[in-house]
């Protein structure tokens, strides 16, 4: 019981973590770092929350769900790192500006 | 007696193992993130990666222990690190220049006003605690769907729940999922050719270590894909660790010959959800439901969809590393 | 039994976390990278420990995919990152 | 052995077939053209298909894999989900069209042209499968395919410009998904269960539910870009090539919004609480600012961007009354927009191709050289103002008849406020294409089917006012609504 708590705060807790630096950052980069913190956090609400009490069989159905998602994740991954390097080439920086082209 | 008197030594123990580390990752990730310089910020991500497999172990859920191991740690990290790469050499007259950018946007935060940035951390704090709130209210003992998935696990055709909701009972996510991966290729393809080709050759350790490690890992792929049906493994943790060794490839230097790199390569890139569609639209021929196996040779069928699946997620994970279409060569 | 694994485990997850510090401080990028492979090394270890201790023979395919992988990404920043950060250094 | 044609399951083919001319049109470059207008063809025939089941035989379930509800994955089609996947069919057979002309262009590298197809196909399928889930989880997937192909297919138009917003568009993108599913997650611990039926069945309020609306609705407006989320939209939308532009705003944005609407009015009993009453306000904002914003632009494509997010507005504005009538008012107004902005969109790229610049200032002469663009851009024009007989009149006049029947006022007048500002809008770009030019200066010329294609469009936006029983009455299939004496 004690686990499934603490592992879904540690999720939570990296959610809001992610989403915090998603914010304040502003290389690409460690946005997509920041991306990924946040992916891992739900991912760990999802999971933790299916362990087993006391010696029961855990839930499939998350695991199957986070599989999916971990692979979803890698491949905005890479698609937003081949972005960034494109951005790079275009723009001699790896940020956005700050203010959305009026 | 003694071993009942140990039992809540034991609990204590596992106790203070996970609070150590959910601690060590929620300080992982907060270093990786506020680091003040990319590189350290890539590694403690790869090591925030070993953790969360170490997590996964730790929640019962090998199966995407192993998916984390190879991917989230793995091949992420070597992914962030080649790009990072790409980043330093590309602009590297300038990158002084942007140093010095980048410390001053970082200076001009910290003068902003502290008032903003506790506003912004009680903001966060609240969304923290309201998310944390809803969590513990949450019904303690929803078996969710455990019960139906084994109950219905003889029909599956796999004796793996995990492996029967992926590619039985929930295999349509899985066939999205796989176009997710291709639709991730296409669009990195679509921005043109690769950015950048290395001319460095690989020294003898790398060499002998690439001839030693590629069978390997290839081997392990072949092994987690068969044992996927009864145990933690399947198409994606095989996939994955085959596109490691495709990694691997690259990185000492080998290229696709040109014979191979056009029909040929994107006849593999597509053959994982080809052949799941085609299994689909079989199936619907034959007057049954869209992906509806007969129990009889579900077994089979899932491991040749799994098969075909393991060789193009290999292959698409390693292009994707490459970060670009290989076709086209720029020039200097 | 159990009780020993568990407890080599938590030591040794006490050593990655002190081993953190070393990825911190660098003050090289190889300093930090050889710290992270540590990391893995001492991450097979412990999932072995777990294996052992709660009986899930299973979770050794998961060391073993640590330990091959962690050899790719060594790879990885050998080529990529640090050949990169020396063409760097040459230009300054 | 075979199945008849009452239980061909066409829902299926409806999402197999572009998924199937992505994979072909990616292994054979060469035949991208016509494989893309065949798969148009062919799936707005299964959409016909589809159409006819659910006439005949009321709302759809189609248990994928044979398994059902909680275990396996349910398709679904009602009415709500068959005009959906009508409108598509619709844009995407014009876009179609459009862009064998449009990626002809020599200034679009011929593998720049070829990358279009396959993205844009996963695209429509990702729209097709999305429209048709009926699955929680399954709606994420779908999310993260239509999100990654729309971001691909706008920086297809390369530059700085197209690959910052699409950056932009991937973070936001990225971001809204992981509440959703953070959202999802919530729910499914509750319940036990994915399946929208049987959530809505099971659902009561609690922390974590009022947790997971909250997630679910932030994660799908800022991807719906409600006020003030729409930063990212009018770049990217502005920067794309101008078929995807008019994927993005006819049918992209909406796709999440649908999402919202199936939500709420299934799974979330929050229709007229003060959360309600918040999108509302929000929704009115987006109208008066979006429409302001478009006024000030001085490019053309700008424009019609900015004149998205104020439409998008108006979806909003049904969430305070949460009645029967607004519900279908908006939904007519979703369809309306889709069409008439896809023809906006067309005629933009056309005058873009013809003069190499979309300045609204310097429309000189493009009446008199490109007058089917012209009318084109006048009559999806007439629509979003809202001017009788087109589809835009119905759905506004609709939705006023729900604001006045519930007594809000502050509605009415925004509703017309709106109405006025996209007239202003409208109107100076018409009037700028009115004028005589002095100078003749370097032109294109136009591949007739561009022309027409747009001119089609705008006019189905007109004739859905003409023809307006007949999805009104489709609406009501499956009671996606609820019960019209109810509302």
């Amino acid at each position: 019981m004690n686990t499934v708590y603490l592992y879904t705060m540690v999720g939570v807790g990296l959610f809001t973590l992610g989403l915090y630096a998603l914010l304040i950052h502003s290389h690409l980069l460690r946005k997509i770092l920041a991306i990924n913190v946040m992916g891992s956090g739900v991912f760990l609400v999802l999971v933790a929350l299916a362990a087993p009490t006391q010696g029961a069989v855990p839930d499939p159905v998350p695991h199957a769900m986070v599989i999916t998602g971990i692979v979803v994740a890698v491949s905005a991954t890479a698609l937003a790192l081949a972005l960034v390097l494109r951005v790079r080439t275009e723009t001699g920086r790896a940020e956005l500006p700050e203010e959305p082209l009026e | 007696m003694e071993a009942i008197s140990l039992l809540p030594l034991m609990t204590l123990l596992q106790l203070v193992f996970d609070t150590l580390l959910g601690f060590a990752l929620l300080w992982l990730a907060w270093r990786a993130l506020a680091s003040p310089e990319l590189f350290q910020a890539i590694v403690l991500f790869i090591a925030f990666g070993l953790l969360m497999a170490l997590a996964w172990v730790r929640l019962d859920a090998p199966d995407v222990a192993l998916a984390e191991a190879a991917i989230g740690a793995g091949l992420t990290g070597a992914l962030l690190l080649a790009t990072l790469a790409r980043l330093e050499v590309k602009n590297r007259a300038k990158s002084e220049l942007e140093k010095k950018h980048e410390v001053r946007v970082i200076t001009e935060k910290s003068k902003h006003q502290t008032f903003f940035f506790l506003l912004r951390m009680l903001l966060f704090m609240v969304v923290a605690t309201g998310l944390v709130y809803a969590v513990l209210t949450l019904p303690e003992n929803t078996s969710g769907l455990a019960m139906p998935v084994l109950e219905n696990l003889e029909s599956s055709g796999v004796s793996n729940p995990v492996t029967a909701v992926l590619l039985n009972y929930r295999g349509y996510d899985t066939l999205l999922e796989l176009s997710v991966l291709l639709l991730a290729l296409l669009g990195v393809w679509s921005f043109g050719g690769i950015p950048k080709p290395y001319r460095s050759f690989p020294g003898p350790v790398l060499n002998m270590l690439s001839r030693l490690l590629i069978p390997l890992l290839i081997m392990v792929a072949g092994y987690l894909l068969w044992v996927g049906a009864h145990a933690p493994g399947g198409a994606f943790q095989g996939g994955s660790v085959l596109g490691a060794a495709g990694v691997l490839l690259l990185l000492v230097g080998w290229r696709l010959g040109t014979r191979f790199v056009g029909l040929p390569l994107r006849i593999t890139l597509v053959f994982g959800v080809g052949i799941f569609v085609s299994a689909g639209v079989v199936f619907i021929l034959l007057g049954r439901q869209f992906l509806e196996y007969p129990p009889s040779f579900a077994g089979v069928l899932i491991l040749l969809i799994e098969a075909a699946a393991t060789l193009s997620i290999g292959i698409t994970l390693a292009a994707l590393f490459l970060g670009g279409r290989p076709e086209f060569r720029r020039h200097k | 039994m159990e009780m020993l694994y568990l407890a080599i485990a938590l030591f040794l997850l006490l050593t990655l976390v002190a081993g953190l510090w070393r990825v911190l401080r660098g003050p090289t990028s190889a300093d930090r990278m050889l710290a992270a492979q540590l990391f893995g090394t001492t991450a097979v270890a412990c999932v072995l420990l777990l294996a052992q201790a709660f009986e899930r023979p299973m979770l050794r395919d998961v060391a073993l995919i640590f330990a091959l992988l962690a050899a790719v990404t060594a790879v990885a920043f050998v080529r990529r990152a640090w050949a990169a950060g020396d063409q760097n250094d040459a230009v300054k | 052995m075979f199945i008849t044609m009452q239980e061909f399951p066409w829902a299926v083919i409806i999402i197999v077939l572009p998924l199937s001319g992505a994979m072909l049109s990616f292994l054979f470059p060469r035949w991208v053209k016509l494989l893309g207008v065949l798969v148009a063809l062919s799936v707005v025939a299964a959409v016909v298909g589809l159409g006819w089941q659910v006439v005949e035989q009321g709302a759809q379930r189609y248990a994928i894999g044979g398994w059902g509800a909680p275990l396996g994955i349910d398709l679904y089609a009602d009415g709500l989900s068959l005009l959906m996947l009508i409108v598509t069919a619709l844009v995407c057979l014009g876009v179609s069209v459009y862009s064998t002309g449009y990626f002809n262009r020599a200034y679009f590298r011929r593998s720049k042209a070829n990358y279009f197809w396959p993205l844009w196909m996963f695209l429509w399928a990702a729209l097709n499968a999305l429209f048709l889930s009926s699955d929680i989880f399954n709606l994420y997937v779908t999310l993260e395919l239509l999100g990654l192909s729309a971001v691909a297919l706008v920086a297809l138009a390369g530059g700085a410009d197209a690959l910052t917003s699409a950056m932009r568009y991937l973070l936001v993108s990225l971001l809204g998904s992981l509440f959703y599913l953070l959202g999802v997650a919530l729910l499914y611990h509750s319940f036990g269960s994915l399946d929208i039926v049987i959530l809505s069945q099971q659902v009561e309020p609690s922390p974590a539910v009022w947790a997971s609306v909250g997630l679910i609705s932030i994660g799908l407006l800022l991807k719906t870009a409600l006020f003030p989320m729409h930063f990212w939209l009018p770049p990217a939308h502005t920067s794309a090539p101008a078929p995807v532009s008019a994927l993005l705003s006819a049918l992209v944005v909406k796709a999440s919004f649908y999402i919202l609407l199936r939500m709420w009015l299934e799974i979330f009993p929050v229709g007229g609480t003060a959360l309600g009453q918040l999108l509302g306000l929000l929704g009115s904002i987006a109208i008066l600012w979006g429409g302001i914003q478009a006024l000030r632009q001085t490019r053309l494509k700008m424009l019609i961007a900015y004149s998205t997010v104020a439409q998008l507005g108006y979806l909003f504005l049904a969430f305070p009354l949460g009645s029967y009538i607004a519900w279908k008012a908006v939904l007519f107004l979703l369809l309306s927009h889709a069409l008439a902005k896809t023809a906006m969109f067309m005629a933009a790229g056309n005058i873009l191709h013809f003069g190499g610049h979309d300045r609204i200032k310097d429309f000189d002469h493009v009446v008199q050289y490109q007058p089917l663009t012209s009318a084109a851009f006048a009559l999806a024009g007439a629509s979003i103002m809202g001017l009788p007989p087109s589809g835009g009149f119905i759905g506004k006049w609709l939705l006023l008849e729900a604001a006045i029947h519930s007594g809000q006022w502050w509605l009415v007048i925004i509703i017309i406020m709106g109405g006025l500002l996209a007239a202003a809008y409208v109107f100076k770009v018409i009037g700028y294409a009115f004028t005589q030019s002095r100078v003749s200066h370097q032109t294109r010329r136009v591949p007739v089917h561009m022309e027409w294609t747009a001119l089609v469009l705008a006019l189905a936006a007109i004739l859905l006012g003409l023809a307006a029983p007949w999805p009104l009455a489709l609406m009501d299939i499956g009671l996606p609504f609820g019960e019209g004496a109810a509302g």
